[in-house]
């Protein structure tokens, strides 16, 4: 028993043993920002590569808490996607004197969405949603003395108060309907009777604020901009991606049976999410509400290749929030880097930076490159085997949406790479001069965008973990 | 007389619910709101309880489940509060309507 | 898979005339000289250029005389019947089975008279090139095109396959088009050469699809099997090409007309003649070869070339004839009212060739009605030589006097006697003056026509006696007239080089009647019997006399009784001088129709809407993005509205709508 | 010999660009390898002539295969018939002579050269492909180089005609990509595997709706009626390479495409829809031609003529006989040479000149014989003349559209001739006003082409020769793999 509770839970005992760690360095003694960050920063990597080792699959607590090897595999995911925020943000870190609440708040949020990722109950999922989302709502805040900051942390609290609130009424009614909370019995008796629907309109509209699917994304922007980088960041990419896993499980483990009526929804939604994303991103110029509608537009496509109740949906699903997490880091990175150093943040701030900072150009350039879909990027494969999922229903008006999106989408990460690298400008941003970490984040972002697209085993190790 | 069954208890849930809903849309001030949203909450918990000793008397996942929400409630509420207060000290005021800075 | 270098050389001929290679050198040799002068001359043999395609065409030449001597006297007859021999063919292009462009030889009597007298009229050309364009700077340039010239010509008339003529016309074309071209600089001769270049271009478009017809009837592009295919009643080919009719003309007809088309566009026929005139802006050498001797009747050799199918569709040999007969006229009358010598040149060529092509449209096949056929050979041969002459002749004139006008000259005959002798020479042969060349040919011309249509033979005789009046007009314009105006200095009749050439032409113009012509060249390949009857010829040498002594009564001394003429019938001589505006309805066509009324348009559609279309997408999408952002109000709690708003939405819509 | 090689060595030039330290450096890395393609190219024109006339018949030669995505049924399979032998030497060509032609770039030469090399790397993938989703990825690895190409060192309005572009063919190659997953999914086999494709019948409803997608798709890169509008900006806008790359590669690409993808595994389709094609071809020739008789930039003059010429390799696919097909690929062959050829001496003019409205010109001829003699060259071969490329492939073309009986067909192909006759005006127009004529003063004292220029105009001048004087060859090369599509298209 102690073996398995041992095993099983190993990534979620490590997280919570660093927190630990943390608290107590805080408390105990007077660590310098530096020391601890590459302490943190190391710990985040034997987390990351811990997620590798043992893993087995079973499950605790009378089925509340599973994991197998996929489950285990999402999670390092998002183990590295923090770890490289902990590289990229090393600057904006440094200068913060609450680096330790910070990374205590992230990794308990990432504690909730392990817990998540392997909720095996409502009840287990509820908790680790509201532990995956409290801690973000004040990390928005941790720019504490910026308007901005403290209105969009509570922009994002009260809806997701909301949210939650919406969420349980339908979990309420699921369990009036069903008499279960657990996922494994849960299946057997969906029979798709409106109030059923009903409940799974209101479970399925918490997810989709949670991943900012049209339209119940309407907080994403305003938060992203507000919010400190690297905690939008964290939201795109972390968040977003545990929350399209839950998804996965609940819809295609859970939901199964009702498939016929979450299909519809989901490719309505879809469309929905990536016109509106595209249509609003065309009109940006600060570069983090750009990213966030971005993001927006890229969930929409995810949506697509979730729509299609298989196992390549699962393995697009996985495979793309993992070459997501390379490039839209990748892109937060560079912005970050910026905004830390110049404090400028619009598109136009960026004309003429090849001119200066070719370095961090040609990595942004591949960022948005692999966001826009383009060979040889990671985001090409990633694209288009989720538009192939998608289209084993065979819906060619859907995937012709989705298809002219991708031209749209390009139009204005067109923009960016324009002002990056064509137009003129009298005072580009002067030359930058990063933390060796954030340039080793850098690199790595960018090896994984060329490579994890061109070394195909990946995508099959994804599927063996999926079958 | 008889003892109230288990569409009364729905109905007064579901009032409650569109009661804090309501709230949450029309009341200017955070805290209210934050207020109202504890208000759905509440519902759900009505709802909960209902289901347990209506439908599924042997079975105590909603009963659990309520006190897990009440906990969470009270977390939720705390770390809003917090904001709410710092919000303050930026805005010198918790009206919904002067924060609204980010739009569009 | 095709080789180039080995190419098949068909053993048709006796041994000691194996001439494979030395017939393609034939054009291979001038071609040489093209790319020789081409890529080297202006560098390295600046000089020598023209010493250097001279020797290479004189190779050639004598090469064709050999070959000429041989096919008419030794092997080219068997049993009385000249042979159509090929002794050189090779696939070139295969389309499809069957059908295939072959580069190939072919030796009948007219190609290999073509042959002799395209040589020999280039080689004149060139040897009289080395004195008239010496010190030119673009030389060297000179010598190549005219190498080009004279290899796609000699390519033309060997051709073994319609589609390998129609190779070798369009590059006779192109070279024409460089060298009216020669002096770029001068806007006019600019224009001239794109006006050649476009309005041949314009009847080849019928020679072309002329020619997919032909193919796809015959199934095939060979002469031989074509013309054995389309002109054998029994066989299934001729049958679906008379037999499938549009507009009530049969396929072949149809064929054949648009063929013809190709070759009036060259020929310079009516009314596509625009181009010829202009075309005297290239140098006079150029004008003698290219548009007097042999490119012109490129369009004649065409339909001799494909007579026995042209011989199956009486209506395409009248179009031929009328055609022909109507150019001839209408150039005579223009002639005699232009001023500039060398355009008063070009409208005689332009009536010769409607002498030569309404004698095929009247010909018939084999025997006794072939007579039009060798007729128009025999005139072809002819005219070749005086026509050259003449053109020289001017030449030799211009290079004195530094102008093309008649005004500017009169009383030439001391400074120029050779020039002199010679250019009378001619002028007699091309007004039809027994003995001389242009005598014989002419009335066969004539015979044929009375034979065959007595509307085109009157027509026919008062042209000959216009053109006698206007070709001495010319003379005596030049040689008499009035006491000459030299200014200053002046280089005599020009060099040896010049005098060579005019000598040779003269005795061939004065001599090349004798030839018993009908013997070589005849329709059907057989000898047919003389058909020459002195008291028929009376009419057309006394009309001839007559235009020659009203030109002498007009043009000896200096009077005004050409200017009384021309003033008493006014309307008709400003027409005339004005060449019956025709220039001026193309003009029209083109510029106010063609680009006004297709191209703008096309331009602006392109511009406006299709293009309009791409934008207009792009901007619609923008304006959407800006119109729905009050979607993003900034307010939560219109959010969190918008969520419930969702939720709600979504739910109906599953439970109540989409079931 | 290893196809590989051919996607490896401009891979491996594009790496050392990177690494080079000076401009110098990075030129002549980009020649050398340039020239080695170009080797290479003839390598494998050789090696495939020995397999065959060894007696090979297999329909593809020198195939690789191996596993990309088994998942998904991705295979990185290479293989070569005769038309892609063609284009693969055409591309040699063109990139050489491209990267010769900008020798004097000055700005951020590295980047230059690195995309350009880039740029022939999807090209050679595109034509070797064997695989439908390997096609589409280096299909779509050819577009971004162009938008930088144009975006960066181009001139007017560049970033507006590099967006057009871009935009444009993304939508094109989304339409392709909607269309091969309809093949995947509507196959009866789920294969991306063009061979097994082409053995498999796909249903007719699905070659219906795919059959559109896929030619539209492709259709869009090589200038289809009403596709086209982004061919006169771009082409104008881009730098001199940059035009030689899209005119001359890029727009193959897309009758390849609609050739080899759409025509020959969808053949149903293809006759479902041929009358439209030939439709909207010979509206492209026609269209394309008198449009171009009024523009005064000699760029837009060459790009609207392309737009012309492309209509006949559009109009020989559509037509569906053997020859017309064998035409349609020397069409595209030799118009590759040619528009290429154009758009460098363009560039040359333009250098000296600083003009490219052709009214702004005049007597050039005087001052630099050589790049207007090749300015002749080109037209003449742009016009049609025999011996040149240009001839050829267009008689071929005519010839097998004529071999349709009906009225249709024969309008069609008429019109098309016609066109023909369009093209001499505007080209001696051109040619006129630029070359000939007396000459302006500020141009009296012109220099004539540097070495690099020379031989990059002899070169494609070879090529553009090497087909016009001795055209069977090419036709040994392609027609055999014209017959094995049109047999597929006849059903045997």
């Amino acid at each position: 028993m102690l073996n398995d509770f041992l095993i099983l839970m190993k990534s979620e005992l490590v997280i919570s043993f660093i927190i630990f760690l943390l608290l107590f360095i805080k408390v105990g003694t007077e660590m310098t920002n530096d020391r601890l960050l590459s302490l943190v920063q190391f710990l985040l990597l034997a987390n990351f590569i811990a997620g590798f080792l043992f893993n087995e699959a079973g499950s605790l607590f009378g089925g509340a808490f599973t994991t197998n090897a996929l489950m285990a595999f999402q999670k390092s995911i998002l183990s590295l996607g923090v770890y490289l925020i902990s590289l990229l943000f090393a600057d904006w870190l440094k200068k913060s004197e609450h680096m330790p609440e910070f990374f205590m708040l992230m990794l308990s949020a990432l504690l909730g969405m392990f817990f998540m990722i392997s909720s095996g109950s409502l009840l287990m999922f509820f908790l680790a949603l509201e532990l995956s989302t409290i801690p973000v709502a004040a990390m928005a805040n941790f720019d504490l003395e910026k308007k901005l900051s403290s209105e969009a942390s509570m922009k994002m609290i009260l809806s997701s108060a909301f949210s939650s609130g919406i969420l349980l009424f339908g979990i309420s009614l699921i369990y009036g309907a069903t008499g279960t909370i657990s996922f494994t019995e849960m299946p057997a008796l969906l029979d798709g009777s409106p109030l059923q629907i009903l409940a799974f309109v209101f479970l399925f509209a918490a997810f989709a604020f949670k991943l900012s699917i049209v339209p119940f994304h309407l907080w994403t922007a305003d938060v992203y901009e507000g919010a400190p980088i690297a905690v939008s960041s964290f939201l795109s990419v972390i968040s977003k991606g545990s929350i399209a896993f839950i998804l996965l499980t609940a819809l295609y483990k859970v939901f199964g049976p009702m498939h016929a009526v979450w299909y519809n929804m989901v490719m309505i939604l879809s469309i929905a999410t990536m016109v509106v994303g595209n249509l609003f991103a065309l009109r940006q110029q600060n570069i983090k509400r750009f990213l966030a509608y971005s993001s927006i537009a890229q969930v929409g496509f995810i949506l697509v290749g979730i729509s299609s109740n298989s196992i390549e949906g699962i393995s697009s699903v996985v495979y793309f929030v993992l070459i997501y997490t390379f490039s839209n880091l990748a892109a937060f990175g560079v912005a970050g880097v910026i905004s830390q150093q110049t404090g400028k943040e619009r598109i136009d701030d960026y004309k003429g930076l090849y001119q200066t900072n070719p370095f961090i150009s040609w990595i942004l350039a591949l960022a948005l490159f692999s966001l826009a879909g383009i060979p040889p990027t990671a985001g090409f494969f990633g694209k288009l085997f989720l538009i192939t999922a998608g289209a084993s229903r065979g819906s060619y008006f859907f995937i012709t949406v989705a298809a002219l999106n991708l031209i749209v989408s390009l139009f204005y990460y067109l923009r960016v790479i324009r002002a990056v690298f064509m137009d003129k400008n009298e005072q580009p941003i002067e030359k930058i001069n990063m933390h060796p970490s954030t340039k080793l984040g850098m690199i790595i972002c960018g090896a994984g965008i060329v490579l994890v697209g061109l070394l195909s085993w990946v995508y099959d190790y994804i599927v063996n973990l999926s079958m | 007389m008889m003892e109230p069954g288990l569409y009364h208890l729905l109905f007064i849930s579901a009032a409650l619910f569109f009661i804090g809903v309501f709230g949450f849309f029309t009341r200017r001030n955070l805290v209210t709101m934050l207020m109202s949203v504890e208000l759905v909450l509440n519902s759900v918990n009505l709802n909960f309880i209902a289901f347990n000793k209506y439908l599924w008397p042997n079975k105590l996942d909603g009963l659990f489940f309520s006190i897990f929400v009440i906990a969470i409630a009270a977390a939720e509420a705390a770390v809003a509060i917090a904001i709410i207060i710092n919000l303050y000290r930026s805005h010198h005021s918790i009206d919904v309507e002067n924060t609204e800075e980010l739009k569009f | 898979m095709n080789d180039f270098l080995h190419i098949p050389i068909l053993q048709v001929l006796p041994p000691g005339w194996d001439l494979g290679w030395s017939l393609m050198l034939i054009p291979l040799l001038p071609l040489a000289g093209f790319l020789l002068l081409g890529l080297f001359g202006r560098k390295y043999v600046k000089n020598s250029s023209g010493i250097i395609g001279t020797t290479l065409l004189l190779v050639s030449t004598a090469l064709s005389l050999y070959t000429a001597y041989g096919y008419f006297f030794e092997f080219g007859k068997v049993d009385g019947v000249y042979q159509k021999i090929i002794p050189v063919q090779f696939t070139w292009l295969q389309f499809s089975p069957g059908v295939s462009i072959d580069m190939g030889i072919i030796l009948d009597p007219i190609s290999v008279m073509m042959l002799v007298v395209v040589s020999f009229i280039s080689l004149m050309v060139h040897i009289y090139s080395l004195g008239y364009m010496k010190g030119e700077e673009r030389f060297p340039t000179y010598y190549a095109f005219l190498g080009l010239f004279t290899f796609s010509m000699l390519g033309l008339v060997m051709s073994s396959n319609i589609f390998q003529l129609y190779f070798f016309w369009e590059l006779v074309g192109v070279s024409s088009f460089l060298l009216i071209g020669y002096y770029y600089d001068r806007p006019s001769a600019v224009a001239a050469c794109k006006k050649a270049f476009i309005v041949t271009r314009f009847a080849d478009l019928g020679f072309l699809i002329g020619i997919l017809i032909l193919s796809f009837y015959a199934g095939t592009l060979d002469f031989n099997t074509l013309i054995e295919r389309l002109t054998s009643a029994s066989a299934p080919e001729f049958q679906s090409a008379i037999t499938s009719s549009f507009l009530g003309v049969s396929a072949l007809t149809w064929a054949l007309v648009l063929v013809f088309i190709g070759g009036a566009g060259k020929s310079a026929m009516f009314p596509l003649h625009i181009w010829l005139p202009d075309a005297m802006e290239g140098p006079t050498p150029v004008s003698a070869l290219i548009h007097a001797a042999t490119m012109v009747v490129a369009g004649v050799f065409l339909v001799a070339r494909l007579f026995p199918v042209f011989s199956m569709s009486p209506p395409a040999l009248d179009i031929v004839a009328y055609t022909g007969i109507i150019s001839a006229l209408f150039a005579a009358v223009i002639a005699c009212t232009q001023t500039d010598i060398k355009r008063v040149l070009a409208y005689s060529t332009m009536s010769q060739i409607g002498f030569m092509m309404f004698a095929l449209g009247v010909s018939g096949q084999g025997g006794e009605n072939g007579l039009g056929f060798t007729a128009s050979m025999f005139h072809l041969f002819t005219h070749a030589m005086f026509k050259a002459l003449l053109f020289l002749g001017a030449g030799a004139v211009i290079h004195f006097i530094h102008s093309n006008e008649m005004k500017e000259m009169g009383g030439l005959r001391k400074y120029l006697p050779v020039t002199h002798i010679s250019f009378l020479i001619a002028c007699l042969a091309i007004s039809g003056v027994p003995p001389f060349a242009g005598f014989f040919s002419k009335e066969e011309i004539l015979l044929a026509a009375y034979h065959h249509n007595a509307g085109i033979y009157w027509m026919a005789l008062v042209t000959s006696g216009l053109t006698a009046f206007y070709m001495f007009r010319l003379y005596f314009r030049i040689f008499w007239n009035r006491s000459a105006i030299v200014h200053g200095e002046h280089h005599g009749e020009g060099g040896f080089a010049m005098m060579v050439p005019l000598v040779l032409l003269a005795v061939g113009a004065a001599a090349a009647g004798f030839i018993p012509f009908g013997n070589f060249v005849s329709s059907d390949g057989k000898r047919p019997e003389s058909v020459f009857h002195l008291e028929f010829s009376i009419a057309p040498v006394a009309i001839g006399l007559v235009g020659i002594f009203a030109a002498m009564w007009l043009y000896k001394k200096q009077n005004d009784r050409a200017a009384a003429i021309a003033k008493s019938l006014n309307g008709f001589y400003k027409a005339a001088y004005h060449k019956f505006y025709v220039d001026e309805l193309y003009l029209f066509i083109t510029k106010k129709i063609l680009f006004n009324l297709i191209g703008r348009p096309a331009a602006w559609f392109d511009k406006n809407v299709v293009d309009g279309l791409v934008i207009g997408t792009g901007n619609t999408t923008q304006v959407i993005s800006e119109k729905i952002k009050g979607f993003q109000s900034g307010k939560v709690q219109q959010y969190a509205i918008y969520f419930l708003a969702g939720v709600i939405g979504l739910a109906v819509l599953f439970i109540y709508v989409w079931k | 010999m290893n196809l590989t090689l051919l996607i490896l060595l401009p891979l491996l030039t594009a790496v050392l660009i990177l690494l080079m330290r000076n401009a110098q450096q990075v030129k002549w890395t980009a020649l050398i390898g340039s020239t080695l393609q170009f080797a290479l190219a003839f390598v494998l024109l050789f090696a495939f002539r020995n397999e065959r006339a060894g007696g090979n018949e297999a329909q593809m030669l020198f195939e690789l295969q191996y596993n990309w995505f088994p998942a998904l049924h991705i295979s990185f399979h290479l293989g070569v018939d005769g038309i892609s032998v063609a284009m693969i030497l055409l591309t040699a060509f063109v990139v050489v002579a491209g990267v010769l032609v900008s020798w004097n770039v000055t700005k951020m030469t590295k980047e230059f050269y690195f995309l350009l090399i880039l740029l022939s790397l999807g090209a050679y993938g595109f034509f070797m492909s064997l695989d439908l989703f390997i096609l589409f990825f280096f299909l779509e690895i050819a577009v971004i180089p162009k938008y930088l190409l144009i975006g960066i060192w181009g001139s007017g309005n560049k970033e507006k005609a590099a967006n057009k572009l871009a935009l444009m063919l993304m939508g094109g190659s989304s339409l392709v990509l909607v269309g091969l997953l309809g093949v995947y999914f509507g196959s009866p086999e789920k294969t991306f595997d063009l061979m097994t494709l082409s053995q498999l019948n796909i249903p007719v409803e699905v070659q219906k709706i795919c059959f559109p997608l896929l030619f539209v798709g492709f259709g869009v890169f090589t200038a289809l009626f009403p596709f086209h509008t982004w061919v006169p900006d771009g082409h104008s806008s881009a730098p001199t390479a940059g035009s030689m790359f899209l005119a001359g590669i890029s727009m193959k690409l897309g009758g390849y495409g609609c050739l080899r993808v759409a025509t020959y595994i969808m053949p149903d389709g293809a006759k479902e829809y041929a009358d439209i094609i030939i439709v909207l071809s010979t509206i492209a020739i026609l269209y394309g031609a008198f449009a171009t008789m009024m523009q005064k930039d000699l760029k837009y003059i060459n790009a609207y003529s392309s737009v012309s010429h492309c209509g006949f390799v559009l109009l020989g696919i559509g037509m569906l006989t053997k020859t017309a097909i064998t035409g349609a690929v020397m069409q595209m062959v030799s118009h590759g040479l040619m528009t290429a050829l154009f758009f460098a001496v363009i560039g040359m003019i333009y250098e000296r000149t600083h003009t490219r409205q052709v009214n702004e010109m005049g007597g050039l001829l005087k001052v630099m014989p050589f790049i207007t003699t090749v300015l002749f060259i080109v037209g003449l071969c742009s016009l049609g003349l025999p011996g040149l490329s240009g001839f050829v492939a267009e008689m071929t073309i005519l010839m097998g559209s004529w071999q349709h009986p009906d009225w249709f067909h024969r309008i069609a192909t008429i019109a098309a001739c016609m066109s023909i006759v369009v093209t001499a005006v505007y080209i001696l127009r051109a040619i006129g006003q630029t070359a000939m004529g007396p000459i302006k003063a500020e141009y009296a004292n012109l220099a004539d082409a540097k070495w690099n220029e020379k031989l990059a105009a002899v070169i494609l001048i070879a090529g553009i020769i090497a087909i016009g004087v001795a055209p069977f060859w090419l036709n040994d090369l392609v027609s055999p793999a014209a017959e094995i599509i049109m047999n597929k298209v006849a059903g045997k």
